[in-house]
């Protein structure tokens, strides 16, 4: 049982890293990772924001919607949850954290209309997942998002001193930086047999 | 330029950096050639050329000084590499394809020499590893190995057109890796001892490979001796990987291989003096350089054991390269007079 | 379908609750940016960004009224600094603000002065001493450079005076070398 | 040869020594000039008070401009002659700006001011820093911090050692190792003199290898006295004082402190002697041994007088020939090209080099960095060249001074292994100074934004206290002078300025 768990943290954070290999949540992940110190904060919302809609998302399909035939109401409900979760993490952020506040901008609120952060439930939903599961499929998720995140923002700000070509500057190399990214990710296939 | 001190200097040149790293890796090629024919040659000259070609157009686009960007000789190493990391019976379009990946997508979109975040020749070998999968699993078996005895002449064909020569021939010529061997016949439950038995295995690695790892060690101890790299990164890589392989090996011989032969096999060696030494996409710091070497072996020892792919060093580097930033940065130095 | 509204409803209103106390219980009050911004801004208070001096501004910046590239004082770096604080993007100065010139300090040409008080009236940082019928002096080290004295005067003798080096405010300049052209631009 | 108790540090390089070039020669004296030409700042700390003026006569010795303030230090007249001007002065530093300068005609009668020898035995410390304190002495190892601030100690500190620098590891300069091989016995007795000043209980004199006459003379001067005098190995730059310390004693002295809170003083040879000359004869301090050496036909050392022109000193020793491009005043690690070779010689000046293209040549092509960490290895500090030089060359200031780019101490370790011959000193000079000017900036932000505040916080006071008055005068009184009429004339003093505003704007 241990083992399978440990399996789903391994696939969900390696093998199938959700912004690398199922390319998904590529927003913040492109917004957000200029500044190490941002990408940090960025990655720690969203992991909490993946885990607990993961869970809530789990309760609603498996106490509301599907004991009630009403599996087609999903992606509606799951995106109304999240957008709770999600305004509730900024209040709470907003609170505590100003300044991280103010840094996150609108990347905070987006946190709603990150795929991942729907994609996750969905996937869950679809591999019919235990609330356990879910959380940590959720969980694992969240911190594959962040690994990655940061990584990213550690490479760009590396790049800040690179004298790159005037056509490959700013996105560009990010996505080329993030598709290589991608590419050493790929050694990983075939871990979670 | 005025104002300018110190206004002495003593370093050899990165030019005559470079070109010491080429001249370790010649005992290996040499040892390539007298085990496997004039294959490599063939690559090798095809990559230098695509390299100084591309380099020297990308550097006239970008308006930049090409002598001294060509003369440095960065790219040659990446070329060099690259074509020693590729079978030396792929066709030709390969290893130009390769080395152009290498040098526009791992070199000059990131702005030339010294910017790179990934190591270019790796970059070039991920990339053709996955587009490529079934010519770059095809290795040639050793001269002396074969049934038919091949002309040097045919391997040149074979690269250049490979439609010149029968299935059959080429068959004859090659087989896979020892590494990926062993992991094809494991999952058919065969043990070790049998799997091993297999001519293609030499008496520490595979029969030949074994040879040139030992020609590019000689070399490597070359580049340590001259202080060209630092002593860290081969040393952590070669001890994490051999005591990683002792420990499984001892827990279960039948399936683990032997410690010396993960060393001396795939490209171990050349791995650990000669490309995750590549400074610019590796930590800076003696800790960091230590981290990393650690963690590429492991990462190296997971994925020839427990992945999908045969060899994992391309991935491991490329993967280890995305930490260098943040590993520099966690692992600064203690400043003299600072707690 | 009745069931489906009902779920749905169920959501609103369990989530309405939610949010609705914690939008009570982790209120707000004040805005910590105004301070950073202001922070960045060269308090010359010149007044040239359209607001009457540089803690206006900075308000403004924070609520997102005025656009980060109207300081001419500041100049581009200023404008950078902004944009990264702020996490938008860079935006060269707005010229319609004016441009970036190089420091100067107000002179005042102490023959010509009548002694008014005008200018001491409009200096923001009270940098002019002088008494009404009394010439007037500018403390060099306070003036930020804002050139509003300049307007009231009646009799036209204040003058910007450029800051000029010297060997204790010189600075290392930004190495140039030959062969690798540094293609920043 | 074996080095006892020596502390390693990191790093460090040993370039080609070139110091017997101007050790063949004993130190000569150069004939009085014409015209002395003295900067009042010649000193860290603040610029000098002026204390003559123009057309005054002054004798030889005579302070013409006194120390403002403790962080400053006298100047006197480094021989008789008459005040000729007050005026600015190109002066060697690296800027090549102006600074203001006192020139003296001299009138080679070379008179001495009355000299008042102190009997330095009887006084007490306090009193005789009071004294030095006017002898115009900074460290004369190139720091020029006014010395009688490093003979001063807080009550809560003391001194255990006193440090004497004799190292001189940068290449070519030679001006400590004559003067030692030379003037060993004032350099002991001055040792002696700072000694007892600070109460410290021992001595240590740090002398690299390379200088084995130098050794002997002081060795056999200090035969007599507690003074221990230790050889260091030949290692760029064990000159500078926290490395020095280190190697001498195995203390590294902890960032933003300095050596005395650990009870630990340095003093350079040079200055121990100027100490001990101006106690035991009175004279102050008015000349400096110069190396003068590189491309010049006599390579040697000179007694110069401060404010001689160095090219007095170029004549002397057969220079400026047709292939200098250029002379550098220090040494080729640290040094810095002089803007002309009128400067006046300086208390900070101890070696002058003309260059040649064969001595210094031109620099190499400079490649991107590929940080193969050479430089980090050379860094005597510890610190992370390349990193630095990264955030340096994309200005990204913060982070270089996150990567602690104010503990650099500039010695050029780093360049003079660089395989792509980046200067990357120059680039720390950049972002060292840059940040501090804008460090400045803020500051007088700072101050403006007081100000402004202050001044609308009175703004709104006097709103509300004459609205409190108005409406005690409202019940009867009738205003005397109407607002109005002083509101019109403004507008029309206004109106005129705009008007002359635009007509310039259109000229």
């Amino acid at each position: 049982m241990i083992q399978h768990y440990f399996l789903i943290i391994i696939s969900t954070v390696l093998v199938n890293n959700i912004v690398l290999v199922k390319i998904l949540g590529l927003c913040p992940f492109m917004g957000v990772s200029k500044k190490l110190e941002t990408s940090i904060s960025m990655s720690a919302a969203t992991a909490f924001v993946l885990t607990i809609g993961s869970m809530t998302s789990w309760a609603i399909n498996h106490y509301l919607l599907e004991p009630n035939d009403l599996v087609y109401l999903r992606t509606l409900s799951f995106i109304v949850v999240i957008a709770g979760v999600v305004q509730f993490t900024e209040m709470v952020m907003e609170k505590n954290f100003p300044l991280l506040y103010q840094l996150l901008g609108i990347f905070l609120p987006l946190i709603t209309t990150n795929c991942a952060v729907l994609g996750i439930p969905l996937l869950n939903a679809q591999s019919s997942h235990t609330l356990i599961e879910s959380a940590l499929f959720g969980f694992g998720g969240g911190i594959g998002f962040s690994i990655v995140l940061i990584l990213f923002a550690s490479l760009r700000e590396r790049l800040e001193g690179a004298e790159i070509p005037a056509p490959f500057r700013g996105s560009a190399i990010a996505l080329v930086t993030a598709s290589i990214m991608s590419l050493a990710f790929m050694g990983f296939a075939g871990l979670d047999r | 330029m005025d104002n300018r001190s110190p206004y002495i200097v003593d370093a050899p040149s990165v030019s005559v950096i470079m070109f010491k790293v080429l001249l370790a890796l010649i005992p290996g090629i040499a040892l390539y050639v007298y085990a496997f024919g004039l294959g490599v040659i063939v690559n090798i000259t095809l990559a230098s050329l695509t390299v100084v070609l591309t380099e020297s157009a990308i550097l006239a686009i970008r308006k930049l000084p090409i002598k001294p960007f060509i003369l440095d000789g960065s790219g040659l190493v990446t070329a060099w590499l690259l074509a020693l990391s590729i079978p030396s019976i792929a066709p030709w379009w390969i290893i130009v394809l390769g080395t152009l990946l290498c040098i526009i997508f791992g070199k000059h979109v990131y702005g030339g020499l010294g910017y790179n975040l990934f190591n270019p020749a790796m970059v070039g070998y991920a990339i053709l590893l996955i587009s490529f999968p079934s010519i770059m699993t095809h290795w040639q078996i050793p001269t002396n190995l074969m049934e038919n005895h091949v002309e040097w002449l045919d391997q040149i064909k074979i690269i250049m057109n490979s439609h010149l020569l029968s299935k059959e021939t080429i068959d004859a010529m090659s087989s896979a890796t020892p590494l990926d061997y062993i992991k094809t016949q494991l999952t058919l439950n065969q043990p070790l001892n049998i799997i091993q038995q297999n001519k293609i295995f030499g008496f520490l690695g595979g029969s030949g490979l074994e040879l040139v790892n030992l020609g590019y060690l000689a070399g490597g101890l070359y580049l340590l001796k001259d202080k060209i790299i630092s002593w860290h990164l081969p040393v952590s890589f070669l001890t994490t990987l051999f005591f990683t392989a002792l420990i499984f090996n001892s827990f279960s011989p039948d399936t683990f291989a032997s410690p010396l032969f993960h060393v001396m096999s795939g490209g171990s060696i050349l791995c650990a003096f000669f490309i995750i030494t590549d400074p610019v996409s590796a930590p800076t710091t003696p800790k960091g350089k230590i981290y990393f070497g650690v963690a590429i072996a492991l990462l190296v020892f997971i994925i020839r054991i427990f992945g999908g792919y045969p060899e994992g060093i391309a991935f491991a580097v490329l993967f280890m390269n995305i930490f260098a930033p943040l590993i520099d940065s966690l692992t600064q130095p203690r400043i003299f007079g600072h707690k | 379908m009745i069931t489906a509204l009902l779920v749905m409803i169920f959501l609103a209103v369990v989530l309405g609750l939610v949010l609705g106390y914690s939008a009570i219980k982790f209120k707000v009050d004040g805005d910590p940016m105004v301070a950073r911004i202001d922070a960045i801004l060269p308090q010359t208070q010149c007044g040239q960004c359209g607001y009457p001096g540089c803690k206006p501004y900075a308000n403004a910046i924070a609520k997102g009224e005025a656009d980060i590239n109207q300081c001419p004082p500041g100049g581009d770096a200023g404008a950078k600094a902004l944009a990264e604080l702020m996490g938008m993007e860079f935006k060269p100065l707005n010229q319609e603000h004016g441009v970036q010139k190089p420091r100067a300090v107000a002179l005042i040409d102490e023959s010509t002065c009548i002694g008014c008080t005008l200018c001491i009236q409009a200096c923001p940082v009270d940098a002019i001493l002088g008494a009404a019928k009394q010439m007037h002096t500018i403390i060099a080290s306070e003036c930020t450079g804002c050139e509003l004295c300049l307007p009231p005067c009646p009799v036209d003798c204040i003058t910007m005076e450029p800051v000029l080096e010297n060997s204790q405010s010189w600075k290392w300049k930004y190495p140039v070398y030959n062969i690798e052209k540094t293609s920043k631009a | 040869m074996q080095f006892n108790n020596i502390f390693k540090f990191n790093g460090g390089v040993h370039p080609e020594e070139n110091k017997s070039l101007s050790t063949t020669l004993p130190i000569a004296r150069l004939p009085i000039p014409k015209k002395l030409v003295l900067p009042l700042r010649q000193h860290v700390g603040h610029v000098a008070k002026l204390k003559v003026k123009v057309g005054d006569q002054v004798l030889k010795g005579q302070i013409i401009a006194e120390a403002d303030g403790n962080i400053s230090a006298a100047i006197h007249a480094p021989t008789s002659g008459k005040i000729l001007k007050i005026s600015e002065e190109i002066i060697p530093h690296p800027s090549g700006l102006p600074d203001f300068c006192i020139t003296i005609e001299s009138d080679l009668k070379d008179k001495w001011i009355e000299k008042k020898p102190i009997a330095w035995k009887k006084l007490d410390s306090a009193a005789l820093i009071e004294m030095i304190s006017s002898s115009g002495i900074v460290g004369l190892g190139g720091a020029v911090f006014p010395s009688h601030m490093k003979l001063k100690v807080n009550q809560n500190q003391s001194i255990e050692t006193l440090v004497i620098n004799a190292a001189e590891c940068e290449p070519f300069i030679t001006c400590d190792d004559m003067f030692m091989r030379e003037k060993a016995d004032e350099i002991i007795q001055g040792t002696l003199i700072a000694q007892s000043i600070l109460h410290a209980k021992q001595c240590v004199i740090g002398i690299e290898d390379n200088k084995i006459e130098a050794y002997q003379a002081l060795k056999k001067a200090a035969q007599k006295t507690s003074i221990e005098i230790k050889i260091v190995p030949t290692l760029y730059p064990s000159g500078d004082a926290k490395r020095l310390i280190y190697l001498l004693m195995g203390i590294e002295v902890p960032k933003e402190k300095r050596s005395v809170d650990l009870g630990i003083q340095v003093f350079n040879v040079a200055t121990v002697a100027a100490i001990y000359r101006y106690l035991e004869l009175g004279e102050p301090s008015i000349s400096r041994i110069v190396t003068i050496t590189g491309n010049v036909q006599n390579p040697q050392n000179y007694e110069v007088l401060f404010g001689t022109p160095l090219s007095e000193l170029i004549k002397a020793a057969g220079g400026k020939s047709n292939k200098t491009q250029k002379f550098i005043m220090g040494g080729p690690m640290m040094g810095f090209d002089l803007p002309s070779i009128d400067v006046p010689v300086t208390k900070a000046m101890n070696c002058v080099i003309e260059s040649s293209p064969e001595l210094f040549p031109s620099p190499k092509p400079v490649m991107p960095c590929i940080r193969c960490a050479r430089c980090a290895d050379a860094c005597p500090v510890n610190l992370q060249p390349q990193e630095l030089y990264w955030f340096s060359k994309s200005s990204q200031l913060e982070k270089a001074k996150d990567y602690n780019l104010f503990d650099c101490i500039e010695c050029g370790c780093c360049t003079y292994v660089c395989p792509s011959n980046i200067p990357l000193v120059q680039f720390y000079r950049y972002a060292k100074s840059e940040i501090i000017a804008q460090d400045k900036a803020k500051e007088a932000a700072n101050t403006a934004r007081e100000r402004n505040e202050s001044r609308l916080a009175r703004i709104e006071r006097e709103k509300k206290e004459r609205a409190e008055r108005h409406a005690q005068k409202a019940l009867g009184a009738q205003e005397k002078i109407s607002d109005d009429e002083k509101k019109s004339t403004i507008a029309a003093a206004v109106e005129r300025v705009k008007q002359t505003q635009q007509e310039n704007i259109k000229n």
